[in-house]
């Protein structure tokens, strides 16, 4: 019942991101295998937000370079990252608040949309065609995070529990190959965090994505993560597997020194 | 060169009446996020509402303390009925509600003090200064030089207001953030109360400048309109943007509306004047291109 | 050559099920016959479609080694693959065990045990993983054929298949032995098992009730006499598959009558899928219809001022006129005129809300429905009906045809049927639609079908004048009174227990001279009573003590008492004195079952100093009882039980 | 209360996503078009003809165009009414100019016009969101009515910048009375407001709606925010100028620039605030309401005033009417953002769901 990692997909290397004067992110470097489940951890403040938005192009590091699936690029933007396949959600929701989870999912999936504005202006032949595929797709979508219930009610009436869901639904609406979660679980209760750990494991399960992963539940990462990565005011001090990080003196100093 | 000049600082001093209406904007904006579409109107209010008095029989001793009792009262109750109860909508909403607001006052206010325009005397004379007409041979108005005076004066006040007052601290730390102001121990809907009360003086001042130079009438609220490119070229945030924002529209129009229509009708043939209509508005489009959080504005970046 | 079997033949010669459906696919193959709502809309499956792929599985069942005779377990919701996959087996000659799919698996280890399952339809991994657990006592197990491969990527045991392969295995012999399918469905006989459901049997092990494809075809061709059931019916399959109920409705009556059936999405959506569908064909049992006539009360509850009173006033109307209307007798032009209002106002938007427009006939059945929510339905233009049967009589035994409905009864026999009264009173029933036999179990079936082949239904009931049957009680329940009349408490306590302020009652009279009984109150209707009255009490025992309480309880009885009158049978059984309990009766000492059936026996011996008090003419008893509370400790309460007596009425007795 | 949706389930995503899934809002939709084309043109006067159902109908083409940028992208424009000048003046030029040119062009190219100056002037919104954005709105306002008025050429040399526009004729018809001119009106206003419609439910709407929301997060999943942004301008600008051509040609006859003030763009403002931001129907009803409120005011306050005794100028009229438009779009955006139309859904909500409450 193991799943096969395969090769490096993504490889940051000696990664620098300063803010004006602040240094965010000091010389990082780290890999990221296909199908693996990887995990960022460290205090608050240690920039593991900061990584994520690196590697999806939200932030471009002064310093550093990234080589994803063999390209290797200096600067990014957004957009391209998401038509390259990295798909993220964010720490704070953000979700498009006055659109049903139904349209936020199907917004998830206009990067492989190819009609134009006058095709859908008419509502005809392609553009309609497209439209209805695309549903499906989405429909699938809903039918694994099991939303059915939900699916024409605006995400601004949801509990926060299911609007985390939808969003990462309107991640994997985009079919990605990689996929960045900022904190998938914070402030869920605990049947709500048992369902989020069994929909990332079967995402990455079932679907094969590769799973970038930034959690504060440490039982949840060393539970579902098959390497950790340790970042520590801006600095990476651990990477491993559970075990070796959890064992790691520099980490255990971290968060014991850090026990806020 | 004598005539550049003379077109220059005659720029700057009106410049000087952008920067007091846009100073009123900035008070508002910096204690409370809101972007004041009617502080245009408030300064028509406040200059009908001396001149009003007046006519009812108010020296102009006694009408200045009515018009700014009631800019007060009308700053309460803007905080107290609309902006309180707007408090979560997203700020392009509150701006919004402003321009509500300024068709609100301009209903309102004529209905009230009449709405013929009218003149208002503060007792200075609109003539040009002799001395230096003798001196330089340059014609400068007395009444400007006045004007610029009371701004610089009111400019002063208020930076001191700022520094050395509980309020004034009080306000400015909830331009940084609500909660520190909080721990001053000022509600902070009495704070924005007093902001709105202090914008209303500051709109009176404005209003009776203008009012006494141009007439009290309905044009007064399309001071607002020149307000705005002063703050982008300013920032939205900083007094002294506000200052050097409007001396820089001020004189830059005046400059434009002499030396560029000949070029222009040389160009094209016609009438080109009435460029200070829109001069502004490029000149700080263009400044967005470079700056685009103003000159003394600060740069925030985006948090994901 | 597309795969379907080619039987032609006569109308006449459709008496299996392969041949309805091949049928079916001919006649209207284009027609919608299951849809299921998945992926966000109804996904639809034509006749032919259905055809096509039942014929595909059962070519794939039979490369796997089905045998005629095979049983086949069929276990999860109500999906269409499944139902496909029952058609199947019965192509083969196979036999379908549809299981109840909540059940643990120790529960399913009988059946699988006693069945000899060799082959298992399951819907999910949920179920496989079941089967898994179980494998090792259940050798004979051969191969278990899933339906949603969600989860089952890593199972890779060679005897799990996707429904999909299975197909797709099957359309390959299919083009290997063109003529296997059509040879298999013309062997199957009328007279073949063709569905085996297991009775859960109050006492001992379930028994597998076999019924033959002419049983439930019998069945299902009198109910569509009876209904004017169409083709162009939709009904909502939502009720455990392995429901003889179910299978009337969703599969026996879909195949002969040739409407569509539709799946929900899932159970926690069945509510939203039925406004959807709007189906015209419903069943529900009784605990539904209530439950869905308090919610409406309780949202109407919130309605503003005026659309509160409109929607009062047209339920009066509708009370008044509503169902003579449906049962089309006469009724005034005023009356008539503002029904037709109500019905623009009020009944029409409520039963579009409900999902109910459409309905032509809705159905109850499994436990007695008060008349009042009957009527209520019925009312509003909904044409609700009773029927009555047992999974040994294929669910039919007596419908309520149209124009001709009694409130408390169970309606005529229904087409085909004799049915006889036994002396001790139970109802024994004789027609087409029975069953075969108890699955080896030989003792069983000899027990319930006596020499005269009538099956022994264990109900006592009577028929009425007009020949519609009145079910009483359990038969085994049914006592005598002393001067020797029929006394069924149950009979008696469930029209007490209509009334809205009774919750419990507890009738006692075998043996005796007469009937008394307890009545519990229900808490929240007589506490809103008496708070619109004005009166204050502190707690249950504070209220059932209240004279205006005790008064308003005899009211109740005392109708009960009027209505006993019109029944011959049961007119000895009037309650002449009752008395209002101190405390409710509570599983947790014991006084009710944890289903909440009153336990009879130990009731009486509790309170046996009542039951003296009752026969032996006191106006009033103390008693002290212990009780539990909800939070483990022990208490004690005691009251002055007021003894009541009700006026009793003298018997009107028809010339039969 | 009309609703009977049980029963109207859907087998196809074709069917789900039509543009009225149910079945009584379709007959609604039908009926009402039925009555604007059939009924309302041989039972309506000239008054009516001219004085209210033209500038709806051309209000709510232009409060729609702003309604896509500021309601559907979130962009805030205050410069509509200068859009509308550039179609009508667009439109006046390729008649003037190109001869034989069939009106339907003419609008078509004026909108065309309309929207490569807004793309213009949405350039800014590149870098720079909310107030800053309105502002540079409000330079294309003046700018544009001042280039309208001093250069000569676009007016064909009439003094003040006047124009007279042609003759409205399409192959060889003249548009010439007023139930002419409504039908030409109402024909180009529905086919504009389907492609609205679709638009918005389509991924170009749905891409406007997330820069709305979030910008970031429509970034992140792939959407580019120029194109979108400058698409939305593009599309607002088309709009505005075929209802200012228009206003032009069906309704006015003569317009000088000055006529497209920020007075102007301030009242399509209002209309989509009232009407409802982010919905179609919004646009129509803030159209409506903003045009009949004044003649309402006209007519009822005189009255009000004779009834009660009190003295009476028609600028008292004005301001009044000035003052509620103020305190409308105050208590809308205190107690109902979303506007009439969302007043109309709810009310929708409680038919759908009568007798029941919620």
């Amino acid at each position: 019942m193991s799943k096969t990692i395969g090769d490096v997909i993504l490889d940051l290397q000696n990664i620098s991101l300063r803010f004006g004067g602040v240094k965010a992110l000091t010389d990082i470097s780290f890999d990221v295998r296909e199908h693996e489940i990887r995990a960022i951890i460290g205090p608050n403040g240690a920039g593991k937000s900061s990584m994520l938005n690196v590697i999806n192009g939200v932030y471009h590091p002064q310093e550093g370079i990234i080589i994803f699936r063999g390209r290797e690029r200096k600067k990014m933007e957004p957009h391209q990252a998401a038509t390259q396949g990295i798909a993220r959600t964010f720490q704070n929701i953000a979700l498009f608040k006055g659109m049903t989870v139904l349209d936020n999912l199907m917004t998830g999936r206009i990067t492989r949309m190819k009609t134009r504005f006058f095709e859908h202006a008419l509502w005809w032949g392609r553009a309609q065609r497209e439209e209805l595929e695309h549903r499906k797709k989405v429909e699938e979508v809903i039918d694994f995070l099991e939303i059915q219930h939900i699916r024409k009610t605006p995400v601004s009436r949801l509990p926060y529990g299911l609007q985390k869901r939808v969003e990462l639904g309107r991640a994997l609406a985009a079919e990605p190959s990689m996929l960045l979660l900022d904190e998938p679980m914070a402030g869920m209760n605990v049947e709500e965090k048992q369902d989020m750990c069994r929909f990332i494991l079967d995402v990455n399960d079932q679907l094969g994505t590769t799973i970038v992963l930034i959690e504060h539940d440490m039982g949840v990462v060393m539970d579902i993560s098959d390497r950790v990565v340790v970042l520590d005011y801006g600095k990476k001090i651990g990477d491993g597997v559970p075990e070796e990080v959890k064992n790691n003196p520099e980490v255990i100093k971290a968060y014991l020194g850090a026990s806020h | 060169m004598r005539f550049f000049l003379e077109v220059l600082i005659s720029g700057l001093l009106s410049g000087v009446m952008y920067s007091l209406v846009a100073l009123g904007f900035v008070l508002i904006y910096k204690a409370s996020g809101v972007f004041n579409f009617a502080q245009g109107a408030m300064v028509y209010l406040a200059a009908l509402s001396v001149v009003g008095c007046m006519e009812k029989g108010a020296p102009l001793w006694l009408a200045i303390p009515l018009a700014l009792g009631i800019m007060t009262l009308f700053g309460i109750a803007t905080e107290k009925f609309v902006l309180r109860k707007l408090v979560n909508q997203p700020p392009i909403a509150l701006f919004m509600a402003t321009i509500g607001l300024a068709f609100f006052i301009e209903g309102l206010a004529p209905m009230v003090f009449g709405s013929d325009p009218r003149a208002l005397d503060l007792g200075i004379v609109d003539e040009p200064i002799e001395a230096i007409l003798n001196r330089w041979g340059m014609v400068i108005s007395r009444f400007d030089l006045v004007a610029a005076g009371i701004a610089a004066l009111l400019v002063t006040v208020l930076a001191l207001f700022f520094q050395y007052t509980r309020i004034g601290r009080a306000l400015r730390a909830v331009a940084d953030d609500h909660q520190a102001a909080l721990s001053i121990g000022i509600p902070l809907q009495h704070i924005w109360a007093i902001v709105w009360g202090v914008a209303g003086f500051v709109a009176l001042v404005a209003g009776m400048l203008w009012g006494a130079r141009n007439g009290v009438q309905f044009a007064l609220t399309f001071t607002a309109l020149k307000a705005l490119p002063v703050l982008i070229i300013g920032g939205f945030t900083s007094v002294p943007g506000a200052i050097v924002g409007g001396l820089i529209i001020g004189a830059s129009e005046k400059l434009a509306e002499i030396y560029l229509p000949p070029l222009m009708e040389s160009a094209f043939g016609g009438n080109f004047g009435g460029i200070e209509g829109w001069f502004p508005y490029v000149l700080a489009l263009l400044f967005l291109l470079i700056r685009p959080e103003g000159l003394f504005g600060e740069k925030h970046i985006d948090r994901v | 050559m597309p795969l379907q079997a080619t039987i032609t033949g006569p109308s006449d010669g459709l008496q299996t099920f392969p041949r309805l459906l091949f049928h079916h696919a001919r006649v209207r193959g284009t027609a919608p016959a299951i849809r299921e709502k998945d992926l966000g809309i109804w996904q639809t499956w034509s006749w032919a479609d259905v055809a096509e792929r039942v014929g595909a599985l059962a070519c794939g069942l039979a490369s796997l080694g089905f045998q005629r005779g095979d049983h086949l377990a069929v276990i999860g919701d109500n999906r269409p693959h499944l139902y496909m996959m029952m058609s199947a087996a019965q192509c083969l000659g196979g036999v379908p065990v549809p299981l109840y799919q909540d059940a643990v698996a120790a529960e399913m280890l009988f059946v699988f045990q006693d069945a000899e399952i060799r082959f298992v339809a399951v819907e999910d991994q949920e179920q496989v993983d079941k089967l898994l657990e179980i494998r090792e006592q259940i050798p004979q197990l051969q191969h278990i054929v899933y339906d949603d491969p969600r989860g089952m990527r890593h199972y890779n045991q060679p005897f799990l298949h996707d429904i999909h392969a299975l197909m797709e295995m099957g359309r390959i012999h299919h083009r290997n032995h063109p003529d296997f399918l059509d040879q298999e469905v013309a062997r199957g006989q009328p007279d073949d098992v063709s569905v085996m459901l297991y009775t859960s049997g109050t006492t001992g092990q379930p028994k597998g009730v076999c019924q033959s494809h002419g049983a439930f075809i019998a069945a299902a061709r009198g109910s569509m006499q009876t209904d004017q059931l169409a083709p162009d019916g939709d009904i909502l399959s939502y009720l455990p598959m392995a429901w003889v109920g179910d299978h009337l409705f969703s599969f026996a009556q879909a195949l002969v009558v040739g409407f569509t059936i539709n799946c929900p999405e899932s159970s926690d959506t069945v509510t939203a899928d039925l406004r959807e569908i709007g189906p015209t064909y419903y069943f529900a049992p009784p605990r539904v219809f209530e439950s869905l006539l308090t919610s409406i009360m309780i949202r109407m509850e919130d309605a503003g001022a005026f659309k509160r009173t409109l929607f009062h006033y047209f339920l009066d109307v509708a009370k008044r006129c509503g169902a003579d209307l449906l049962d089309g007798k006469p009724v005034g032009l005023s009356d008539r005129v503002l029904y037709g209002l109500g019905n623009w106002l009020i009944y029409g938007p409520l039963r579009n809300v409900l999902g109910m427009s459409r309905i032509r006939v809705a159905y109850t059945a499994g436990a007695a429905i008060g008349p009042d929510l009957f009527r209520f339905y019925r009312s509003i233009g909904i044409n609700l009906k009773q029927f009555y049967g047992q999974t040994e009589t294929c669910a039919y035994v007596c419908l309520q045809p149209d124009r001709a409905i009694k409130f408390d009864s169970v309606g005529l026999p229904a087409p085909g049927v004799e049915i006889k009264i036994a002396d001790n009173g139970e109802v024994l029933v004789k027609g087409p639609m029975l069953l075969k036999e108890y699955y080896k179990r030989p003792d069983a079936t000899a027990e319930s079908l006596n020499a005269e082949g009538y099956f022994l239904t264990g109900d006592a009931g009577f028929l009425d004048a007009d020949g519609h049957l009145k079910i009483i009680d359990r038969a085994k329940d049914v006592g005598k009174l002393a001067n020797g009349a029929m006394f069924a408490p149950n009979y008696i306590e469930n029209k007490l227990k209509f009334f809205q302020y009774i919750k419990e009652a507890v009738c006692f009279g075998h043996d005796r001279a007469m009937v008394c009984a307890f009545i519990n109150l229900d808490m929240g209707a007589v506490g809103n009573w008496a708070e619109r009255r004005n009166i204050p009490y502190s707690g249950y025992a504070d209220l059932a003590g209240k004279p205006e309480v005790c008064e308003l309880i005899r009211e109740c009885v005392e109708q009960v008492n009027a209505a006993l009158t019109r029944e011959a049978m049961v007119a000895d059984s009037q309650i002449q004195r009752f008395l209002v309990l101190h405390k409710e009766l509570d599983p947790d000492d014991g006084e009710l079952t944890r289903t909440r059936k009153v336990r009879r026996n130990f009731v009486a011996k509790k309170y046996a100093v009542l039951i003296d008090a009752l026969y032996s003419g006191k106006a009033n008893q103390f008693i002290t009882t212990e009780v539990k509370f909800e939070d483990g400790r022990r208490g004690q309460v005691s009251a002055d039980l007021q003894i009541i007596d009700a006026k009793t009425f003298a018997t009107v007795r028809k010339a039969a | 209360m009309f609703y009977r949706e049980a029963g109207q389930f859907k087998s196809s995503y074709a069917a789900d996503q039509q543009l009225f899934p149910i079945r009584q809002d379709r007959i609604g939709v039908l009926l009402l078009l039925a009555i604007a084309f059939l009924v309302v043109p041989f039972v309506a006067g000239e008054y009516w003809f001219s004085a209210i159902l033209i500038p709806f109908l051309i209000f709510s083409l232009a409060a729609l165009g702003l309604n896509l940028l500021t309601g559907y992208a979130g962009q805030l424009s205050l410069g509509s009414a200068a859009f509308m000048a550039v179609g009508a003046y667009a439109a006046y030029n390729f008649e003037l100019r190109v001869d034989g040119l069939p009106i339907l062009f003419s609008f078509a190219l004026a909108g065309l016009t309309a929207a490569g100056v807004g793309i213009l002037f949405g350039l800014p919104s590149l870098w720079i969101k909310g107030f800053y954005l309105a502002v540079a709105t409000l330079a294309a306002q003046f700018f544009i009515v001042w280039c309208l008025t001093k250069f000569p050429w676009f007016s064909n040399h009439s003094s003040s910048g006047v124009i007279s526009t042609q003759k409205v004729t399409l192959f060889g018809y003249a548009f010439t009375s007023p139930r002419e001119k409504y039908l030409l009106v109402l024909t180009i206003v529905t086919v504009l407001a389907l492609a609205a419609k679709n638009l918005v439910r389509s991924s170009t709407g749905r891409a406007w709606m997330a820069v709305r929301d979030m910008d970031v997060a429509a970034s992140v999943i792939g959407i580019r925010l120029m194109p979108t942004k400058l698409l939305a301008f593009a599309v607002s600008s088309f709009y505005c100028g075929v209802a200012g051509a228009l206003y032009a040609f069906c309704y006015l006859g003569s317009v000088e620039p000055d006529g497209f003030s920020l007075d102007l763009s301030f009242r399509v403002l209002f209309m989509i605030i009232i009407g409802g931001m982010g919905s179609i129907l919004g646009s129509f009803l803030g159209a409506a309401f903003i045009l009949l409120l004044p003649i309402f005011l006209d007519i009822a306050l005189p009255w009000l005033a004779g009834a009660l005794g009190l003295p009476f100028s028609n600028a008292t009229v004005s301001h009044i009417q000035i003052l509620l438009f103020g305190t409308l779009i105050m208590f809308f955006l205190i107690v109902e953002p979303h506007g009439l139309a969302r007043l109309w859904q709810i009310a929708k909500e409680k038919l759908r769901l009568w007798p029941f409450p919620h």
